[in-house]
């Protein structure tokens, strides 16, 4: 049961890696999840998901500046099960903070694929939409959602925490509707997403899928 | 004329020796000429019927003829010289003629070279037996100058630059002590009117006033400077350094053999001197042997030790004399005298066909296993372990000091032995040294042909059969003590077949033998059968893993298990010493048979800095193996002197009478303690113990842990049952040894915490749990005492675990660091689950079988109101975790090793013996009143049974324990999360995933090297409290070395190689003793 | 306590299933209580008191899950299981045969040390995870337990001299009859040295240096997650409550109905919590020498207190 | 004792024969030349030979031939003690003996060392 190791045949190149370190990585592929058979317990369990965000303690942009005032006396942003989380492990919300430079882009890949499903992407200010001022730049991704599936964009430079709050309202409705399926979008087109980033990661020194 | 036979009987009377040795003597040179063989073939003729005529005669009077008196000239004594030939000269001289024929063989490639080196040696060897037989004062000194004379020769034929310095030095000192035994000779004369040493002793009132004196201590001085007594003895020891084996040997053992019994003749008018001689024999004794400490060159190494034994020789008779002991002297003068004269001869022999000038280039010797084990023979004889003659006298001696009250000799003898041993044994360290040599050039492949041993060898037999003949006059009726010596002797007899065969022979016979032995026991001695020979025959069986060949180490492992069952079996002191003298010995050179051969000086100093890799790879077992032995024959003498005590109190040797010592109960009952604390590791006195654990073979180190440390608790709680419970001491000795048994946990604890080392880990938990059961014997309470036992059985159960999924881990890995290792779980998953079981088993975590002794212990430490100690012992049993955790995370658990990933899971035979304890545990764990019935009936005899069961559950005065109960709810409660999160897993997709696949702040591992959190685990707990594990004691023993050492270099700077000097301090020696015994007031 | 036949041992798990039950759902209502108070004290309205029940359901919810091997899979078993066991060995109601759990298998020492049995396999099943935060975080936490343990034995072993027994069944009813009976009036010093290492064991500020959730993220549970988070949660809250009533039997008298159990253990808990909102956090190596300086002093005072004030 | 006083003769072979022990001694002690040793020896040798037949020396005796002129029953006072002189003679062998022996170490450290100094000959110590 542990040792489940699903389409063993169907792996992963990790061609990043050395031969020593093809080893070290997991090279299965991530697996699609369906909802749950019964549709009440799907409700319940959105209902669950969406009143307990635990976000990824991850300031990845400018908007990470954004995030901190959300559990202040001013948002508490505590009071909708918003909480913060070290660990991708135990995370379920990744609020990528404004612009995603290519640097940053591979730690944002490597921490997103390292949560667990179901996980949502809040893409938060105008850069991960087209880039915004940073449109031009050589190291900035314009379209964030060419390597990441995002769940929701709260626009703005920078918005303020209460459209932040706003829009996590917004995410908690959608999970509820049950229309958050990023993870399963990402793993769907799984190779599109990842010929997307290797385009513009050019150092790729990990595996394909970092589990 | 005379008829034949008549003319044959008189020949072999003992003058017979003297004609044949002029006779023959003399004739040699002509026959030399005619056919240089049969001058060879005459002289050893000579040789061998002198022994005859020596053999003939002893026999005669050992069966019951009268004590020979020898009349020469036809008158009676006193106006002629007579020859005395009894029994102690008979002895001598057989012994000595013995010695020097094996000595001529020995020496024979240079005897025969010319004719008058074999007159000479005749004259050498005549002239000794003339000093043994003849009774008169004057005659005597001619003997005396004869065999000067013959042996200034023999030395001075060696024309080496060194040897005939030497050669000068000896004649000047020792014409300077034959002129005045001559002075002293003249002015007895004088006095009494007699030279005859009976006529003289029956007139000793004549010898009076000021003369008297005089005489007397001239005659004293000229014998005493014969025995080469601190300090004016430099002269004697160039001669042992430059002479030839042969001739070193000869005066060695042959002439001071001479010169001692003339001591022993005149000694009846020495009453005066007798405190004197003893003091200058033990003064000699001691000093002699700590500068054998800083001794590197081989024969003058043989010399102090020679001069020692002397020393050692002097002391004692003085004091049997002044003890008026004279029906000791056989055994305890014979068994020293024979030991020194053979074991000092051989290995005198030895060295001259080794011929390595410089002990630390013995190591040529490492790969000539028959040198090696003659070398070991007449080591362990000199140093006086069993079954040689030395350990009978040694013990005798110790019996009759004790019970005169003379407690200060006995220290000094003990002190003086051990150093012996230190530098004796140091020598044997470096012959094994496999690589070694300090010596730029290394030292070519010694070439010893076979006959050249054989001298060596029949001295090694007669050691073996003369300690045979000693053990039957001590009333030794039990002859089962010599069992594991000779099924160790049949195991190697088989040494040469096939690994998997002989151990499985030796098994088998261990079985048997074990079985055998053991069968009849009851109580205590049952239980403790159980764990030492079943246990170790269990464990034993895991050696089976190991390919090479292992020469040595199954005769050595018999004798040691089945020496577990002779200390079992032992009814009296004397057997249950002579068994724990040879586990001490065996195990000793299991240890030495480590595997880990790099270059290192086997020094004795202690510790190592354990962070510095580089330098700790290059240690192997030889050096903690010395100082495995120097701990364990100070044990060993701690044991001895608690016997004697008690002995001294009882008069018997019973085990089942110490409890009848009296007043002595307390200080016996220390001692003994303070010796079986040294074996178990005990605070303070535990540094050899992480050392040795590391050091041997892995596999042995299971046996060590698990099983002979128990001999350790056996005999504590022995010795607590006699003297602790029937003679009900006291508390305080209890409540030391309770403190000490704590301290030993605690510190245990927290060394094991900061070892990198595996096993040095495991060695001090063992040091650690071992302190628990100390404390747990202390109680001398029943519960206590249950606890004790119970945690014994715990303990070989879990370290043997233990040491042996160690011993599979180093194996595969080939590792010893922990940080080396890593995430081995993936490789050897069976081995992970058994040292987990095990480390839950020790912590004392319910619901396996540890809790049970911790809660047994806990309330009997409440019960007896012991509270500080239960604190202790909490704050320990804590502590415990951190480096049973560390055990398993930074082995098993964490990050693997690129170069471990192919490792695979523990050899099967490793694994057995493992399972079948784990087996055990989880039995014992779910029904502890299977093994605590056992142990209370075995307890019960000594101390009421106060076990109260109410069904499964076992109460106490505090609390209450339902073992099979706190099993089942444990498991429930185990179980339900399980089904649960098996439940839940049905609902995910639950990937296996590898070992980088770990969160890493949203970067990637680099190497499992830098992932593995491992090195200086616990470096926050040492900025804490670090400070009160810093290796204190091993400082202190290592000061003790050192200042030993350099004390012993500041005792020889009166050797500064000037005959002049060296007879001056002659002069000054006689003054000394004139002024001491009061010369001035005459 | 006798049970007998298959009959009494059947409702005796179910007697205990219910305990378990409601002292789960109290350890999550306190945690969430306790947060909301913090919250207030900030200025802020706070996680509604659900919160701590979705989060663990949310966990349970998750589609999937990565598992480093068997050892990672049993360590959130084994925590749980040690709470479970932790409960089961401490009576929780005074005189209320039904909720005595399993007191009859073992006394206070058995509790004591099987404290210990979730956090070691916890902290294996961390280990395998291969995480060198998980290790550093257990290094840590193991070697301030070992210093907190010390004044704890100290003050355990001077309730149990002053009690004469190690039943905890039999040292609540001993202070029974009023406060004044309570560990806390008559034996004060042990009492101190025990909620000093109190604040050790609940891991709160100033000793939540091995959960440090920035530096080393979170500590130990670093690669837990869903399901086997879920039960972990389950535990700090089944656990903590367990650790709250055996304090409160020890030293403040037991308690004789729920609602006495729920004002005793919140306010035993409003300790640490008070404390730790008030302190900063000590380094380890502060940590574990604060430990061997004024809390063991106070436990080797009580041990003498009660030996010369008590039992004299 | 008496004799010893009242008998001049052996009291001077006596005194005579001490001095040259200490003379002897004291030459073995201080010459560091090996042959001066050795004529040490000789002195000391000598000086014991002169003591023992002093000690057997009966003042006024005769030589030790038990006859008519001396009757038995008075021997022991008219009779020089004739043992120490027999014993003298075996002393002189031997004492004769160990001088040969020294000198011919002489002979052969002198052929080794290329020096007769004992005090170059220390290469044997501690």
């Amino acid at each position: 049961m542990f040792k489940k190791t699903l389409n063993t045949e169907d792996t992963l190149k990790n061609s990043g890696l050395t031969d020593e370190e093809q080893q070290l990585f997991s090279n299965a592929r991530p697996q699609a999840y369906e909802p749950y058979p019964i549709k009440a317990v799907e409700d319940f369990a959105n209902w669950a998901r969406a009143n307990s965000l635990w976000i990824l303690a991850f300031g990845t942009g400018c908007g990470a500046i954004e995030l901190r005032p959300l559990m202040t006396a001013r948002f508490d942003a505590n009071r909708f099960g918003v909480a913060g989380r070290p660990t991708p492990r135990q995370s379920s919300v990744f609020v990528i903070g404004g612009y995603a430079s290519v640097k940053t882009l591979k730690r944002i890949i490597r921490s997103y694929e390292q949560m667990q499903g179901p996980k949502f992407v809040i893409a938060l200010g105008i850069c991960p939409v087209n880039g915004g001022m940073y449109f031009d730049s050589y190291n900035t991704v314009n379209q964030f959602d060419q390597y990441l599936p995002v769940d929701l964009y709260i626009t703005g430079c920078m918005p303020r925490p209460e459209v932040l709050v706003a829009g996590i309202m917004e995410l908690q409705k959608k999970i509820k509707a049950g229309e958050c399926n990023g993870a399963n979008l990402y793993v769907e087109n799984f190779d599109w997403y990842k010929s997307n980033q290797k385009k513009v990661i050019k150092n790729w020194d990990m595996p394909d899928y970092n589990w | 004329m005379v008829a034949t036979t008549d003319t044959i009987d008189i020949f072999l009377q003992p003058l017979g020796i003297y004609i044949l040795a002029l006779g023959v003597g003399f004739l040699i040179p002509l026959v030399y000429r005619v056919n240089r063989n049969s001058a060879i073939l005459v002289f050893f003729t000579a040789l061998l019927i002198m022994i005859v005529i020596a053999g003939l005669n002893l026999l005669a009077i050992i069966n019951g003829a009268s004590v020979m008196d020898i009349e020469t000239a036809g008158i009676k004594p006193p106006f002629s010289i007579n020859l005395r030939f009894g029994l102690f000269e008979g002895a001598c001289v057989l012994a000595v003629n013995t010695v020097a024929l094996l000595g001529a063989w020995h020496y024979l490639p240079r005897l025969k070279q010319h004719a008058a080196a074999l007159l000479l040696y005749l004259i050498l060897v005549m002239g000794i037996n003339g000093m043994v037989m003849t009774r008169d004062l004057f005659n005597l000194f001619i003997f005396i100058e004869i065999t000067s004379i013959a042996t200034y020769a023999l030395i001075g034929m060696e024309r080496t630059a060194k040897g005939l310095a030497a050669g000068f030095k000896y004649i000047m000192a020792t014409s300077i002590a034959s002129a005045f035994y001559l002075l002293g000779t003249i002015f007895i004369y004088y006095q009494t009117g007699t030279l005859n040493i009976d006529d003289i002793i029956a007139n000793q009132q004549l010898i009076i006033g000021p003369i008297g004196f005089i005489a007397t201590l001239f005659i004293l001085t000229g014998l005493l400077i014969e025995l080469k007594p601190y300090p004016a003895n430099g002269w004697g020891l160039d001669v042992y350094e430059t002479a030839p084996g042969g001739i070193a040997s000869l005066i060695s053992v042959g002439v001071s053999a001479g010169v001692f019994f003339a001591l022993y003749k005149v000694l009846p008018i020495m009453d005066l001197y007798l405190t004197s001689i003893a003091f200058i024999g033990g003064f000699t004794f001691l000093i002699s042997n700590f500068i054998g400490l800083k001794q590197e060159n081989t024969k003058r190494l043989l010399g102090y030790s020679s001069i020692g034994q002397m020393g050692l020789l002097t002391l004692v008779i003085a004091l049997l004399v002044q003890l008026d002991a004279s029906a000791h002297i056989p055994l305890i003068i014979g068994g020293l005298f024979i030991n020194h004269l053979f074991a000092k001869a051989g290995l005198f022999w030895l060295a001259a066909i080794v011929d390595r000038k410089n002990i630390k280039d013995w190591s040529s010797i490492a790969k000539h296993p028959s040198l090696l084990i003659l070398l070991c023979i007449l080591l362990t004889a000199l140093v006086g372990l069993p079954p040689f003659p030395g350990f009978w006298a040694k013990w005798e001696l110790v019996m009759l000091l004790a019970s005169e009250q003379l407690f200060g000799w006995i220290t000094l003898i003990l002190i003086g032995s051990l150093l012996e041993a230190v530098y004796l044994f140091r020598w044997f360290s470096y012959a094994r040294n496999v690589e070694s040599s300090e010596s730029v050039e290394k030292p070519a492949e010694v070439s010893v042909s076979f006959l050249q041993q054989i001298p060596i060898f029949i001295t090694g037999l007669l050691l073996f059969a003369i300690a045979y003949v000693m053990s039957r006059f001590m009333n030794v009726d039990n002859q089962l003590i010599y069992f594991p010596l000779m099924a160790g002797f049949a195991i190697w007899l088989i040494d040469r077949l096939n690994v998997r065969v002989k151990s499985l022979i030796m098994l088998l016979a261990v079985s048997i033998g074990g079985y055998f032995l053991t069968k009849d026991l009851e109580g205590i001695n049952k239980l403790f059968s159980y764990l030492l020979i079943g246990g170790g025959i269990l464990v034993s069986f895991a050696t089976l893993y190991r390919h090479d060949d292992r020469k040595g180490f199954y005769p050595l492992l018999s004798v040691l298990l089945l020496s577990l069952a002779t200390l079992l079996r032992a009814q009296t002191s004397l057997e249950f010493f002579f068994a724990w003298e040879l586990m001490a010995l065996s195990s000793y050179l299991l240890v030495m048979l480590g595997r880990n051969k790099q270059n290192c000086d086997p020094g004795i100093r202690l510790g190592n800095d354990q962070k510095n890799d580089q330098k700790y790879n290059q240690i192997n077992a030889i050096k903690p193996a010395l100082i495995y032995l120097l701990f364990s024959l100070a044990s060993a003498y701690f044991i001895l002197v608690g016997f004697a005590v008690s002995y001294s109190a009882t008069g018997n040797y019973f085990l089942f009478s110490l409890g009848d010592s009296g007043t002595s109960t307390t200080l016996a009952f220390s001692l003994l303690a303070i010796g079986f604390i040294i074996k178990i590791g005990g605070f303070g006195l535990h540094i050899w113990l992480p050392e040795v654990y590391a050091e041997a073979d892995d596999d042995f180190t299971a046996i060590l842990s698990s099983v002979v440390s128990k001999a350790g608790i056996f005999g504590l709680i022995i010795i607590a049952a006699h003297l602790g419970v029937r003679a009900d001491i006291g508390l305080n000795p209890a409540y030391v040894l309770g403190w000490i048994g704590i301290l030993t946990a605690t510190f245990g604890a927290l060394m094991a915490v900061f070892q990198e080392d595996i096993k040095r880990l495991v060695a001090y938990s063992s040091m650690g749990q071992l302190g628990y059961i100390v404390t747990g014997v202390a109680l001398m309470s029943h519960l206590g005492w249950v606890s004790a036992m119970y945690m014994t059985v715990n303990h070989f159960l879990f370290k043997g675990i233990l040491f042996l999924s160690v011993a599979g881990v180093i194996l595969r890995t080939n590792e010893r660091f922990m940080y080396k290792m890593g995430g081995l779980i993936k490789n050897m998953p069976v081995t992970f689950t058994f040292t987990m079981i095990a480390i839950i088993a020790m912590s004392g975590v319910p619901p396996l079988s540890g809790y049970g002794g911790k809660w047994m212990f806990f309330n009997a430490l409440m019960d007896k109101g012991w509270y500080w100690i239960a604190a202790l012992a909490f704050f320990s049993s804590a502590v415990a975790f951190l480096y049973m955790f560390r055990l398993l995370q930074t082995v098993f658990l964490g990050q693997r090793k690129l170069e471990h990933r192919k490792l695979r899971e523990a050899p099967v035979i490793l694994l057995i013996p493992q399972g079948i304890l784990i087996a055990i545990i989880f039995v014992i764990s779910a029904y502890p009143k299977i093994l605590i019935d056992v142990i209370s009936t075995a307890i019960d005899p000594w101390i009421s049974n106060t076990l109260v069961w109410k069904g499964t559950a076992m109460q106490a005065h505090y609390g209450y324990w339902d073992a099979p109960l706190i099993m089942a709810i444990i498991a429930g409660a185990w179980i339900a999360p399980l089904i649960l999160l098996l439940l839940f897993a049905k609902t995910m997709k639950v990937q296996k995933v590898e070992q980088f696949n770990i969160v890493y702040a949203a970067e990637r591992p680099r190497r499992p090297e830098e992932t593995h959190f491992a090195y200086n685990f616990y470096a926050h707990y040492d900025r804490a409290i670090g400070f009160v594990v810093r290796p204190r004691a091993t400082a202190f023993w290592n000061a003790v070395i050192e200042w030993t050492h350099s004390f012993a270099a500041s005792l020889r700077i009166f050797y500064n190689g000037n005959g002049q000097t060296y007879a001056l301090f002659i002069i000054m020696y006689f003054v000394g003793l004139f002024l001491v015994n009061g010369g001035l007031a005459l | 306590m006798i049970v007998e036949g298959l009959g009494g041992w059947l409702s005796k798990v179910g007697n205990f299933s219910l305990t378990l039950l409601i002292v789960t759902t109290y350890g999550l209502l306190m945690g969430a209580f306790i947060e909301r108070i913090i919250a207030k004290v900030q200025g802020r309205i706070g996680i509604p008191y659900r919160q701590p029940f979705i989060n663990i359901l949310k966990n349970f919810f998750k589609r999937t899950a990565i598992s480093h091997g068997v050892m990672f899979y049993l360590g959130p078993v084994f925590r749980i299981a040690g709470g479970i066991g932790t409960l089961a060995f401490v009576p929780v109601i005074y005189g209320d045969e039904m909720f005595s759990n399993f007191s009859m298998a073992g006394d206070l020492f058995l509790v004591i040390y099987f404290m210990f049995f979730g956090q070691l396999g916890m902290a294996l099943g961390a280990g395998e995870s291969g995480h060198p935060y998980s290790a550093i975080g257990i290094a840590r936490g193991l070697s301030q337990m070992t210093a907190y343990e010390i004044p704890f034995a100290l003050a355990v072993i001077s309730i149990v001299i002053q009690y004469d027994t190690l039943s905890i069944t039999q040292i609540v009813a001993a202070q029974q009859g009023g406060w004044q009976n309570w560990t806390v009036v008559t034996n004060w010093v042990a009492t101190l040295a025990a909620m000093l290492a109190f604040l050790g064991m609940m891991g709160y500020s100033p000793f939540d240096i091995f959960l440090a959730p920035q530096e080393i993220p979170i500590g130990p549970p670093t690669e837990f997650h869903s399901a086997y988070l879920g039960l972990m949660q389950l535990n700090r809250a089944l656990f903590g409550a367990t650790k709250l009533v055996l304090f409160m039997n020890l030293f403040f008298g037991g308690a004789t109905g729920w609602v006495e159990l729920m004002i005793k253990t919140f306010l035993i808990y409003m300790v640490a919590i008070v404390i730790g909102v008030a302190f900063p956090r000590f380094r380890v190596d502060q940590g574990i020498r604060f430990f061997f300086k004024i809390p063991t002093l106070i436990g080797i005072m009580s041990i003498i207190y009660v030996q010369m004030v008590l039992t004299s | 004792m008496n004799t010893l006083i009242n008998f001049p003769i052996s009291l001077i072979v006596l005194c005579s024969g001490f001095i040259l022990i200490l003379l002897g001694l004291w030459g073995m002690l201080t010459q560091r030349h090996l042959i001066r040793i050795i004529i040490g020896f000789s002195l000391m040798d000598t000086g014991i030979h002169m003591v023992m037949v002093s000690i057997g020396y009966v003042t006024g005796g005769t030589a030790p031939i038990i006859n008519n002129a001396v009757p038995m029953s008075e021997a022991t006072n008219l009779v020089v003690d004739p043992v120490p002189s027999a014993l003298v003679l075996t002393a002189i062998v031997i004492g004769l003996g160990v001088t040969a022996v020294m000198l011919s170490f002489a002979v052969r450290i002198y052929k080794t060392h290329k020096t007769l100094m004992i005090d170059k000959l220390t290469e044997s110590k501690w």
